[in-house]
């Protein structure tokens, strides 16, 4: 299963490298809403520092969004769909494959997110160990709930509206705890934020449990 | 199927109660101390935040058992759907009637404590569980996919329970579910029964809602599954036409 | 030893409402190859897909390569090949990288390598290097082609096999299924190029309103 | 064709897979459950904690709780001033704005603002109920409202 995993993560990423997608569409979208946010509420610059945590998971949620309709409008195409169901893969391995990618491709979203925060935002970092579980937990959450609704809005004529109105409240305690515990990071209060690194680790556990059970059904759906 | 003698009972006694209700609640029942008039939303609001939790909860049952292949069958989902339309239209009571109550009580419309914020996500959650059930596919599919989602969602409840009960909030605690003052209610002498009477009534209100929006849903599939063997039969006769006599 | 690859009595499928299938009788034998010919709508499509445990058969018995498809249409996939009218092959990267992708995911130990398998289509050298989104339709539908022979094949499902290719591609495609044949491959195709795809076949059979009509009846008729 | 005798094992591993999941899914929420209630300071802060952290706080925004003390309440025009009290710690309150209807000696508060020297600057109150409800002229005797243990 692990083994098809990787290849299915490693097909998604290989993807991603050719067309180039994530790093000249999404990265640039990222960086974007960093400076529109900083743009907005420059005039009052305490209040840019003291959101920075909020603003910085916004944007990855967004980021999230545009990873996840990619990674699945890719295999919508052409009848790629029934090729995956045809290939044999444990339709387990193919969630934790695509979750994997789009999680690889959160990551990499993520240090070009952190760096821009620190810049832009004007914020120094005290506790790097909570930050970096903080944002590996957060991500894996992310990601694992995301292939569960992309999967699920796949085959749907209605696909681009409707999976922001799923998911978004579905990872709304990702959005809180994540945000919590990065705030925790940066201000040097690193006590308060653990307690919120639990709850994203129970997140990403739950979510990663309900998609390699429910993919295979999800998969079979829709023709 | 038109409706039995059982469901217009049901429907009769949840009006009677419901007008009971009215007139314990705007007339017998006294001022509260503290709240005054304003204390008589709790006789509205305590009863629709009740239904909430009845209505949802029975959409995941529903679902798990519609996963289930031993129980699966359609009415599971149709009973999910209709639970979870009515779910959401209380859902949406709840917040309005708490908006209006908070405001008189607390001072403020709305505040990002953790009883509001979960009882907001709980909404958006099942109003997306609604959207998605209004896409269209292969019934079964379909079936299984709001089954899914209903699940992914109920799942997600206790998380965002929890990610928000760590504040402390403004919403007072629960004064009916409290083992410990079960039998020396917070809630004094008539308020209480009144509660009590309002949680009932709506209930009832529920279940003939329920049963009705059910057999609805019951029907345009039957109408849907007869269509099924005349298609069958014309397709046949396409064939028919084609090949010369059958 | 099952001589009879597929089995289908009665077999009933839906397309959302629509019966698709409605009460196919059909035994394909294997190293049979297969024509169903018929018009546009009579169901080809959709038989093969159900073959392929890509669309449930709700009603009758359907029973291929062993597999019982009411019971469990699944496990069959793995055993099979499907030519669709879609290619399924991923734009944004290289034919080779396809083919990759396809060897890899169905892990069948006795697949020719990718490497001759681009051969035998006459997609080796530089075409292998290049995206498939900048491929002609015709060269798509070649690297389709080829990534049927990296599946573990006993049955073969073809949909109009020969559209879309030009007469060198054509030649190459007639090859490989006699050769599959030969080698004991059940081929079922469905096609409306008879010319090409008689001479091919060992039966032909006509589909019309979702029902197969064998004999010589059917033949009388000639619906194409 | 040994196809059969596959598909067996298939489906207790897909059974197995269930359960599996279901249970790591149970002790995940079992465990948020039992482990969860690890800080609770996060929508409000109590006066007396509000005055141990004074230092850290500064002057940054956040929610006070307290019971506002009898005695203390002093109207202004368009303001109004007060002390709360938790745990025998008392914060002198200076509100901006005129107070909810509900607002009066003896019930809990909860306050938005910051610190502003000792003082708490206010510029909104809300007034946070108990579970408790009581006629206004019961026979019987009237609970004191509560606040947070």
């Amino acid at each position: 299963m692990l083994r098809d995993a990787v290849v299915m993560a490693g097909k998604d990423l290989r993807i991603e490298l050719r067309s180039r997608v994530a790093t000249n569409q999404v990265a640039p979208f990222a960086v974007l809403v960093l400076i529109l946010f900083a743009f907005a509420l420059d005039p009052d610059r305490g209040v840019l520092a003291r959101a920075a945590a909020g603003l910085f998971w916004v944007a990855v949620l967004f980021c999230a969004l545009l990873a996840i309709q990619r990674a699945f409008t890719v295999e919508a195409s052409d009848g790629a769909r029934d090729n995956l169901r045809l290939s044999g893969l444990d339709p387990a391995a193919i969630f934790l494959g695509k979750a994997g990618a789009i999680a690889a491709e959160l990551a990499l979203l993520e240090v070009i997110l952190g760096t821009g925060v620190v810049l832009l935002y004007n914020r120094s970092l005290h506790g790097p160990v909570l930050l970096v579980v903080t944002c590996a937990l957060a991500t894996i959450g992310l990601s694992a709930a995301g292939t569960v609704y992309g999967a699920l809005a796949a085959g749907l004529r209605v696909r681009e509206t409707l999976l922001p109105l799923l998911l978004l409240p579905v990872v709304a305690p990702v959005l809180l705890a994540a945000t919590r515990a990065s705030e925790a990071a940066l201000g040097g209060t690193t006590g308060d934020g653990w307690p919120w690194v639990r709850l994203l680790g129970v997140f990403a556990v739950i979510y990663m449990a309900f998609g390699v059970v429910a993919f295979g059904p999800l998969l079979e759906e829709s023709s | 199927m038109r409706s039995g003698i059982g469901t217009r009972l049901l429907g009769t006694a949840a009006v009677a109660s419901l007008a009971l209700l009215a007139v314990m609640a705007l007339v017998i029942t006294p001022q509260d101390v503290n709240q005054l008039d304003a204390v008589r939303f709790l006789y509205i609001h305590v009863p629709l935040a009740t239904l909430m939790y009845v209505a949802f909860g029975v959409t995941a049952v529903a679902s798990v058992l519609y996963l289930w292949p031993r129980y699966r069958a359609r009415k599971w989902d149709l009973l999910a759907g209709a639970s979870a339309e009515i779910g959401v239209v209380v859902t949406g009571l709840v917040l309005v009637t708490g908006s209006i109550w908070g405001r008189t009580t607390w001072g403020v419309y709305w505040t990002w404590d953790a009883r509001l914020t979960t009882t907001a996500v709980l909404f958006v959650l099942f109003l997306g569980y609604l959207a998605l059930r209004r896409v269209g596919g292969d019934i079964d599919a379909r079936a299984k996919r709001n089954a899914i989602a209903a699940l992914a969602a109920a799942i997600d409840m206790p998380i965002v329970h929890k990610s928000v009960e760590w504040w402390r909030t403004l919403h007072q605690k629960s004064s009916i579910l409290d083992e410990e003052t079960f039998m020396h209610p917070h809630i004094h002498g008539s308020m209480y029964w009144t509660v009590l009477l309002g949680i009932g009534a709506f209930l009832l209100l529920f279940s003939w809602l329920l049963v009705n929006r059910y057999r609805l849903a019951k029907l345009e599939d039957r109408l849907e599954d007869e269509g099924l063997e005349r298609a069958i039969a014309e397709r046949r006769a396409e064939a028919d036409a084609l090949t010369g006599a059958p | 030893m099952d001589s009879v690859v597929v089995h289908l009595h009665g077999a009933v499928s839906l397309l959302g409402r629509f019966p698709a299938l409605a009460g196919v009788d059909l035994d394909v034998a294997a190293g049979e190859v297969l024509l169903v010919q018929g018009p546009n709508g009579a169901g080809k499509t959709t038989l093969l897909r159900a073959c392929a445990g890509l669309v449930p058969v709700v009603d009758g018995e359907a029973t291929v390569l062993g597999h019982d498809l009411r019971k469990d249409r699944r496990s069959v996939r793995r055993h099979l090949a499907l030519l669709g009218h879609a290619t399924g092959l991923y734009d944004d990267l290289t034919v080779a990288d396809n083919l990759h992708f396809v060897a890899r995911s169905t892990r069948h130990a006795a697949a020719p390598p990718v490497d001759e398998v681009l051969a035998r289509l006459g997609l080796a050298g530089r075409l292998a290097s290049v995206q498939v989104s900048r491929l002609s339709a015709g060269q798509r539908r070649r690297v389709a082609v080829a990534s049927l022979l990296l599946r573990p094949a006993q049955l073969w499902l073809l949909d109009e096999p020969h559209a879309g290719l030009d007469a060198d591609g054509r030649e190459r495609l007639d090859a490989l299924i006699v050769e599959a044949s030969r080698a004991g491959t059940s081929v079922v195709m469905a096609s409306h190029e008879l010319e090409r795809a008689r001479p091919l076949a060992t039966r032909i059979v006509t589909m019309a309103g979702g029902q197969i009509h064998t004999g010589t009846r059917a033949e009388v008729v000639g619906v194409a | 064709m040994a196809v059969e005798d596959q598909r067996a094992p298939g489906r207790t591993q897909g059974r197995r897979r269930l359960i599996i999941a279901s249970l790591v899914v149970l002790a995940a929420l079992g465990f948020l459950v039992v482990r969860g209630l690890g800080n609770a300071t996060l929508y409000f802060r109590t006066a007396d904690e509000a005055v141990a952290q004074r230092q850290q706080l500064g002057t940054e925004r956040f929610r006070i709780e307290g019971t506002v003390v009898d005695g203390t309440v002093k109207g202004m025009s368009n303001a109004v001033a007060f002390n709360i009290e938790s745990k025998g710690v008392r914060v002198p309150v200076l509100h901006q704005g005129d107070p909810p209807e509900l607002f009066k000696p003896n019930i809990p508060v909860v306050l938005e603002g910051h610190f502003q020297g000792d003082a708490f600057a206010s510029d909104r109150i809300m007034v946070k109920h108990s579970e408790d409800y009581v006629a206004k002229h019961p026979s019987r005797v009237t609970v004191p409202p509560s606040t947070v243990p």
